[in-house]
Order: C-alpha cells, then structure tokens, then sequence
C-alpha cells in the first residue's frame, strides 16, 4: 500500500510532567499523539515500579507519529520540557498510511 | 511512661501494624506479593472519602465549633512554618543539599492522611472523642509547606521552578484535598441521615480496608528501603526519627493553645508529627525536579511513617491525655 | 408541585447527587482527581451484580407476577420506539447530521444502568415498593434501541456497519445485559436463602459504593464537557433536557397500561427517561463509526444523566404517586 | 447416596455456583464480559486475607492443637507424593510428554485456594465444624509438589531448569502463601480483639466476593476451554475428573489417621483432591519452559475446578460425615 | 547475533474494534501480535483519556512484528478494518532473532 | 537538534520472567530499560489475554534504548533468558538526545 515517511517519537516521562509536555507538544503544532502506561524500569535513579503505588507516580510513554518535517519543532518542545526530568526520548523513522491525518 | 508503654505495646498487636510488618517483611525478603496499583488507588480514595465524611457528620452533629477557623488557621501556619525547622535540622544533621533538604522539609511540614487515620482509631479505641474538623485541618495542613520548600530552595539558590497557575492548581486542588474536603462538605450537608444511608460502607468495613491499605503500604515501604540503602546515611536517618518529635512538639502547642479536646490534640500532634508520601513528592517532582526522590521518599514512608505507627501515635495519645488529665 | 420540589430538594441533599457534584466540581476545575479504571469498572460489576441479584429475589418472593412479561415487552416496545422520537425531535431542534442523530437516539431508546439504581433508591426512601422484574425490563431495553438507530441511519443514507453475527452477538450479550440478567435468574433461583449468604456484601453496602460511583460519574461528565464545548448547540443542549421528559411520558403510559405499581410506574419512567452512555456508546463506534461520539456522549451523560439524577427522578416518582394515589 | 445427592444439589444452587456457571456461560458464549485484571486480583488478596486471618483466630480461640504440627507434616507429604500418583495415571491414560505430565502432576500435589475457601464455606453451611489451622495447611501444601515435579521431569530427561536461589524463593515466598500464613499469624496473635476490629470487613461480605471472584473463575475457565480444543484429548479430560477423586482418597486417609474433626477431614480432602492453578502455572513457566500451558491450565481451571465445585466438595463432605458419624 | 529483517506495525485503534482487527489479522496469516493499552491520547476528535471509564472505550496499540514480505498483505487487512475508524497505523523497519517465528 | 544513533530493542516476554530478564539486562551493562504491560496477544501458542487473571500470568514489554555498540551485549544477554521461553526480540534503528545517559 501507498506509505509516506514519518518519525515515531517516544517520550518516556514522569506521571507528574506528562500534562505539561502534552501541553507543550500541542502548541508545537503536534496534532496526535498516545499515552501509554509504563509498569516500571530502571535508569540512572534506579529501580522504580509502579506496583502498590497510591500518587501519581512513576513514568508514561508519549508516543507521537509525526511527518518529518515537524521533528525539530517536537524535539524542542519536548526537550524544553524534559530537559531537568528524569525522561528518554527516543525517534526512529516510520511510515504511515493516510499522511493527511500527521 | 508507663502507659505509654502499654499503649504502644496494645497498637503493636493491632491487625493494623502487624498488616504494614508483613509488607515490609514480604518486601524485604523479596517476595512476589503485590497489590495492584488501582486497588491500592481505590483503598485510598475509599480511606479519604470515608474520614472526610465521618468528620463532616460529626460536625454537622456538634454544630459549627467556633475553634474551627482557629484551627484551620493554626494548620496552616504549621504547615507553613515547620519546613524552615525541619531545613535547619536537615542542614545541622545531615549533607544533604539545600535542594534535597528543602524536598525533605516540604513533606513534613505537609501531612500523611493514614498516619492521620490510623491515629483516629487509635484515639477512638483509647476512648478518647475528638474534633470532628480535625480532617479539614487536615486537607489545610497538605499545602502550605510546599510553598515553604520551594522559597528555602530558591533563597539557597536551588533552581525551584516559577509557580505558575497549572502549578498552583496542582497544589491547591490536588485528589486528597479535593476529595477529603468534598466529602467532608458532604457528610457536613447530609448530616446523620446521610450516614445513615452510608454507614455500612464507610463505617463498619473501616478498619479492615485499612489493614490491607497498610499491607500495601509495607510492602511500598520495603521496596522502596532496598532501592535506597546508599541514600541513608545515619544523620539522615536520625532526622526521620527526631523531626516527627519535634513536630508533634509543635502540634501539642498548638493544640493546647486553641483548647482542643484531648483526642484533638492528640490528632494536632499526629498531623503535625507526620510526613507527606502521597501528595507532596508528585508536586516536588514538578517542581524541584533536581531534588533526588528517594531521600525523602524513604525518610517519610520507610522511617518516619513506621516510626509514628509503631511509637508515634500511642505516644502522643498518652502525652495529650497526661496533659488533659 | 410543592411536592416535586420538596422530594427534589431532599434528593438533591443526598450524598449520591452530592457526590456527582464533587466530581464535576472536580473536572471542571482541574482537579487531577481520578479513580482508576479498574475500580470505576469493579464498582460498575458490584452495582450491576447487585441490582440484578436483589430483583431476582424480590420476584421469587412475590411469586412470578403475571404482568412479567407484558411489562418486558412493554419495554421492549419503548426501546424500539423512542428512538424515532427522538430522531424526529433531534431532526426539528437540532442540525446534526443524520448519522449523529441516528447514533444519539439509539442512546435515548437504550437506558441508563446508573439512573435506574439511582431512581431505585430514591422510591425506597420515599416508602414505595416496586415489581422485581423492572430489572428484567431495563436489560431488556438495553439493546433494540441500537437496531433502530441503525436502521434510522441506513435510511438516511448514513453508513451503517452491516449487522454480522458479531455485531448481533456483541449487542445482545454485552457485558451489562449478560450480568443482570445473569444475576437476575441467580436471585430468582436462590431466593432469601441465597440472599441470606450474600446480604451482607450486595444490600448494606449498596448506597455507599453508589456514592463513589456517581463521583466517578461526575468526574468523567465534567471531563466530558471540557472537551465538548463546540458540540453544545443551545438547540442539542435542550434535545438533552427536553428528550428525558418525553421519554418519561412514555415510559408513564406504559408503566400505566401495565398497572404496575406506583414505584413500578416510576421506574418505568426512570428507564424510558434516561440515556445509555456505557453500552450503546461501544456499539455505535462499531456500527455507526462517523457519528461524532462527543455529541453523543456529552448529552447522555453530562446533559441527561444529571438532569434525571437531580430533576427527573423526583419529578417522576412524585408524578407517579400523584397518578397512583 | 441420597445424602451426597441432596448435598450436592443444595450445593449446586447457591450463588457461588451459579455465579461460576455465569461466567462459564459468559465466557462460552463470547460475550465481552470481563472482570479487570486489577479486580480479580484485588479480590483474591481479600479472600486469602480473611480465611488466613479468621484460620488464626480459630487457632486463638481454640488453643494450639497437638496436632497443628502433625497435620503440617501430612500435608506437606501429601503435596509431596500426590505429583508421584498423579504422574503415574497420566502415563497410564493419557499420550502426554514426561514434561508435560509432571507439570500437570506439579498441579495436583497443590492445592487450589478457591476450592478450599468455598469448601469452607460449604463445611459450615453443613454445621460442622473443622480446625482453624487447615489454612496454615493448605499454605504448607502449596509448594512441595513443585519440587516433585522438577524431580520427576529431570529424570525422565526434561529439561526442568535449575533449582537455584532465585526459584526457591520465588516458589517458598509466593505471594498467595506469604499472604495466608502471614494473615494466620496476624489472626493467632490478635485474637478475638483483632477480630472485633475486622469482622465486619472480613466476615460478613465474605460469600458476596467469593460469588464475584467465582464469576471471574469461570470467565477465565470458559476462555481457557475455547481456546483449549485441540489439548483436551479424552484420556486427559478423564484425568482431571479421576485424579480429584484419589487426591481426596489420600486426604481422607491422612486426615482419618490425624484425628482430625469431621469439617477437618471434609477439608483435608479438599485440599488434596484440588489443584492449583495460580501459584504453579507461574512457577512451571520458569522452571518448565517447554510445557505446555494450555494443558495444565485447562484441566486444573476448567475440567478439576468445576468438577470439585460441583460434585466433589459436597461429596467429600458427605463421606467425611459418613465416615465420622 | 545473526538478525533477520522484519517490520514492525504498530496500530492503534478502538477499543470495541480490537477484536474484528485481531481476526482480520489472522486471516491475514499474520502468526503473531501483542496488544497493549493506551492509557489515553490526544488526536483530531479531541483528547481523552481512559480514567475512571467504565465502558469499552479508549484505544488500544496492537503491534505485529512480520517478514518483510507479509507487511502488505497486513496493510491491507488492517486498513479495511482500520478505514472508517478512528486510528493510526505506523510502520517502521525492525530486525528479529529466530527469524523462523515469524 | 543534536541527536545520536541508538538502538531501541523490544522484548515481550513472559511476565515470570521479567526479574531474571532485567538482571541479565544489568549484568549486560544496560544502564536504562522500560517495562510495559502487555494486554494480551497472540501466537504459535495460541491467544491469551489478561483480563480477569489472577496469577502473574501473561507478558510484558521490556523496552531499552542503547548505544549501538552495546546492542550485541543486549542481545545476548536477553536471548539466554528467553531461548527456552515463549517470547519476541524486535530491533529497530533509533535517534536519541542527550546521548551520555544511554
Ligand atoms: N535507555 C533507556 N531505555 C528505556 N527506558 C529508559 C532508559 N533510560 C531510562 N529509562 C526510563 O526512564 C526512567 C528514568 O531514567 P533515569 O533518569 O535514567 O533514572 C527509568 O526508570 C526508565 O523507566
Ligand atoms: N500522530 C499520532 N501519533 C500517535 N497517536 C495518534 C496520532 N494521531 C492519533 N493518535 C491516536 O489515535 C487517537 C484518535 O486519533 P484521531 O482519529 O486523530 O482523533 C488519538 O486520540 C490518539 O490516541
Ligand atoms: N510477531 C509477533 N509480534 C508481536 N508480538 C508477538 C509476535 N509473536 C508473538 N508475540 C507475542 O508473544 C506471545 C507468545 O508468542 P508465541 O511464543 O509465539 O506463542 C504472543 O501471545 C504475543 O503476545
Ligand atoms: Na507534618
Ligand atoms: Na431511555
Ligand atoms: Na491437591
């Protein structure tokens, strides 16, 4: 079938930030994205799992499929945001069917 | 003394204690028992609902106390005040930096709605009565301290972040205080024949809800005490055990001053002796993102949380009933 | 008149329709205030389990009744009907699309679970009994709603999934019919033996879960509306209020014809008044995928299911009484 | 004869059964009812929570029986040597793989909570009584038959992995057996005290969970069937409605020669006429990678589970009556 | 190690049409795929999220990993499924071990 | 902006496995990995699905972003653990910020 590139951008972000970076994507100009749920994991400030947890711990994953051409501008909002947190953000190229929806 | 003894010795063997000892013991021998994040979530929302409620019914019973505002203020004030004494223990006790000493501060000036539960049933089955605005207190008691934090960490140039309005919001109308004071306007509105329509739900199951709500918690606790052994060093240790007697101090002041019964002052004591693990440290990680969780998640839910359960609320029972008597 | 707005305004002083309050309160400000889904969903599970239990039982006392079936008929018939009504009413006071409207009134014809536990706490309080079976009835009505609606939208030349054996399948064993009429024929085979082993669990604490449910209600329509300003036309925003009252006439003739009880007439009207938001919603993104869900869902459950929880259902139980007395 | 008839059929109508034959009904029929994950699980927590609380209570209540230990030690036995017999039937009647039969095996020697919690509950419905410590063994017989496994699977040139610290932890720590032997020595220690505290959490909406949490076990029972077809050879299908009947035999014997009360005897078959299906398909997925999960699964949930429901528990306890009376 | 090339798909769709884009896949000879939750997300119907939901509502990210040479056939039972519904499809280049599953 | 070549590896493997996965992951040298919960599935052992269970049944996603010279490491790590268990290992190419964390 008909593809067009795009690039997938994974976001991987603390609970507590995730409304301010969905804020931020969205005025970059970001017209879709998915959140979702990340049971646990590890990294520099180590082991950390969602299990038992009562606030708004923990980490999501924010998944954008955007076209190329919109990168820059979600990495720099996405970076604004992310930048003092703890957070992975991650891209990989991608296509997509029906480009008119990214 | 004496009492004080027996007292803690009877809460030891209460189902509830014993329920948070089997987590952390089931947490530190690593075993696979967990409870899902959404029951624990629904313990939780249950636990608020239910003692916002209760206390709302047993003021519309009493009448408006003319203490009410009076202590709400003096909550407040608390709250505000106690983290710039727990930033100065921190900075006499501890190395840790002025960002992470005012993380710390934040959640004990701040307040821990179980401790502030299981100090409820302690109270009642010492016999004591209380205020039933003591859970409004409460929700005033959640809030102030983080303002507190973020000024030490900005005076001590920590990089706190702008207090915006989305920040705000998040403090002021976070899910316990919206919730605990929601219900308590409710059970205030509803008075006894609300709870009567309710009553089997929110008063009799109770206790048990909150004996597997501190399984849970165990178990967070001892998960979170294997993660942090690097973190805590003797100095920080010692503050988590001191600075719930210190605030606690400051709760007896406060609560002989405003005249409280002696179950009130007891759960003055309680709030002001207990640190935050829910509310403040999602609020701290938006805005002293530097500040390093696991210091000050495992000083109020790994040391001081025990601490109050175990030794901490039958003390002050038995100091506020000395000091009734 | 005096007397609705006496029984309104006692039912509005409820801890129920408080609760649903708080949780719009909560939405609309911003609150992070959220029950999990797997709680709000648990909760669903109970109510429904509940309701269809209790109704199996109350008819294995009373004997089979034998206005049963005329009465599952009745609201058989009504489920089927409302939505031309609806589509015609919709088609005068609104500019939807056809399809929109089509996938609006499937949700009128069909019920709302919710609505009709609520309504039949509300004619317990108010000292009225009512058949046991109008559980059996509301599942009834669950589902020929949708088959109109989507013969409504094939007419009008909108695109309606074809009506597969799945799709049959998943409208007439969805998981609400299939519990309550599941539970239903448990209580009716079991009777007060079986009721005796599992009172303690589906009757005292009923009220109190009704209460975080409705919060969780509250908290979702209130989300619901931020998100769906551009949808509420003043004309779909009075289709919202206009259409419980027209639903309820019938619903009023049809409990009367029956000669169902006054509490049974009022039910009937509680069902034929209210709007599906959970089941319906599901079939209509499989069967009518270009109807827009934010009209559909912000008028059943932030227009109508509040309306009915505040107005409707004192409006209906005092009219029910007024024409059974 | 006649008294395992009645029995039985009295059995066969309470709710728990029926709420079971919903959810097979459910599950069979693919409708899209489900209980979440996080439910279930919250469900099962409270009902290993209650039975090993009140097992400690009634141990509190009642004195240390002399014969605690002794029944500990059976069980521990049984769970040890069952896999052996269960092993040796499997080569008889059915084609299945060394693996795949001691891990079937592994699943006999151990024990089904459920089933113990309902036989219970049956026991009582029948006005025995029996001792408070079968929990405490059931929890002992959780865990042998694993081992047996693993033995009988390596010598017969499995691949059974490694039994290092990791897999002994895990299968000695699991969560269900932390939690019911914690919650026995909770109940032991606190006595009738703790127990006023809980009661009404534990005891009284007890049956009403375990009517849900049956509704779940036959949603997932009824999933596992569909999707089990091609495994349920006759000769496997006839294992699991055989082997409940000489895993009980074994109970009988064990409990006649400990001189265990009627109620205890009735249990003690229960125990050892069940099978696992939570604690060791998780442990088998680790330590037997290559058997088939599909055929362990299903004959443990969806042939044993219901058969034992059904017909064995009411019949276990007939013959136990038979035999003490 | 020794990988071999493969695409990974990553639909993300309609909670009530999981089912009918499951069995379109398997007729597709599609032999494998996870679904994983979506907790909510945001596109050009609006935001939404799945707390406190009770029905079957929300979206869910189904992900296939496939031989090259089984993508189209996948596309296209995906996109008939997919076509009238609220949804992203996104492909993007991946490498598998045991090549011989899939 | 500035971004580093990296791998994103995505395991699905059987929930009673992921501790000896992700200490196989550390012994590797992986500083970093998130894990995701899985809903249900399919594959040559059939469909499964999570809902309503109540042992610690089904799978979960390990997802790790590493620099591409520690991918083999990864790799062989991760395929000890699950050579003999029901499970998939997918690689893609990916782009990441701030590179001195992976
Ligand atoms: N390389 C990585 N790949 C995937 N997830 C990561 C990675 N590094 C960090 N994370 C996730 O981000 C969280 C915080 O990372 P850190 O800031 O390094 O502690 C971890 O607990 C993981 O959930
Ligand atoms: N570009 C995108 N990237 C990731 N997820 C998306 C994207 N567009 C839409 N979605 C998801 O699909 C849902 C429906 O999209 P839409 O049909 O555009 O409203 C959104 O709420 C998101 O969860
Ligand atoms: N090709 C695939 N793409 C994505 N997930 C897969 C794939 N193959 C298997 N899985 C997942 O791994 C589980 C076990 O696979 P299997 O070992 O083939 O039964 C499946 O139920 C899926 O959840
Ligand atoms: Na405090
Ligand atoms: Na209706
Ligand atoms: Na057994």
């Amino acid at each position: 079938m008909q593809t067009h590139k795009a690039k997938r951008v994974e976001i991987i972000i603390e609970a507590p930030m995730e409304s301010r970076l969905t804020q931020a994507l969205e005025k970059a100009g970001v017209t879709g994205f998915s959140v979702l749920p990340v049971l646990g994991g590890s990294g520099r400030s180590g082991r950390w799992t969602r299990e038992g947890q009562v606030g708004r711990s923990g980490m999501v994953a924010v998944v954008c499929l955007v076209r190329p051409e919109k990168l820059d501008g979600l990495l720099e909002a996405a970076f604004t945001v992310v930048e003092r947190h703890i957070g992975v953000i991650g891209v990989t190229d991608a296509e997509v069917l029906r480009a008119e929806r990214f | 003394m004496q009492d004080i003894l027996s007292l803690a010795g009877a809460n030891l063997l209460t189902p509830m204690i014993l329920c948070f000892a089997l987590g952390l013991f089931a947490a530190l021998a690593r075993s696979e028992l967990t409870i899902p994040e959404a029951v624990a979530k629904g313990m939780s929302i249950y636990l608020l609902f239910a003692i916002g409620f209760k206390g709302g019914v047993a003021v519309a019973d009493h009448g408006l106390d003319a203490r009410l505002v009076a202590a709400l203020v003096a909550g407040v004030v608390l709250s505000f005040v106690i983290p710039f004494v727990a930033f100065g223990l921190l900075k006499a006790m501890t190395r840790l930096s002025a960002t992470d000493a005012a993380a710390v501060a934040a959640h004990y000036g701040s307040i821990s709605i179980v401790t502030f539960v299981t100090g409820t049933s302690v109270v009642q089955a010492a016999g004591l009565s209380s205020e039933g605005y003591m859970v409004a207190v409460a929700a005033a008691m959640e809030a102030p301290a983080i303002i507190s934090a973020l000024y030490l960490a900005s005076r001590s140039g920590g990089r706190a972040e702008k207090m915006d309005a989305d920040l705000w919001r998040e403090i002021l109308l976070n899910g316990s205080i919206v919730l605990l004071v929601g219900s308590f306007l409710i059970g205030l509105v509803t008075g006894q024949p609300g709870m009567a329509r309710i009553e089997a739900f929110i008063v009799a199951p109770f206790q048990g809800v909150l004996c597997l709500f501190l399984l849970d918690m165990g178990l967070v606790a001892g998960r979170g005490m294997r993660g942090a052994k690097g973190v805590m060093t003797p100095g920080v240790l010692a503050f988590g055990l001191v600075m719930p007697v210190v605030g606690a101090a400051f709760g007896l002041a406060a609560g002989m001053a405003l005249g409280l019964s002696t179950g009130g002052v007891a759960l003055m004591m309680v709030l002001a002796g207990s640190a935050s693990y829910i509310a403040v440290p999602a609020a701290m990680r938006v805005a002293l993102p530097d500040a390093n969780p696991s210091v000050y998640l495992t000083l109020s839910l790994g040391v001081t949380f025990p601490f109050n359960l175990v030794i901490g609320i039958p003390a002050w029972v038995a100091v506020a009933t000395a000091m009734g008597g």
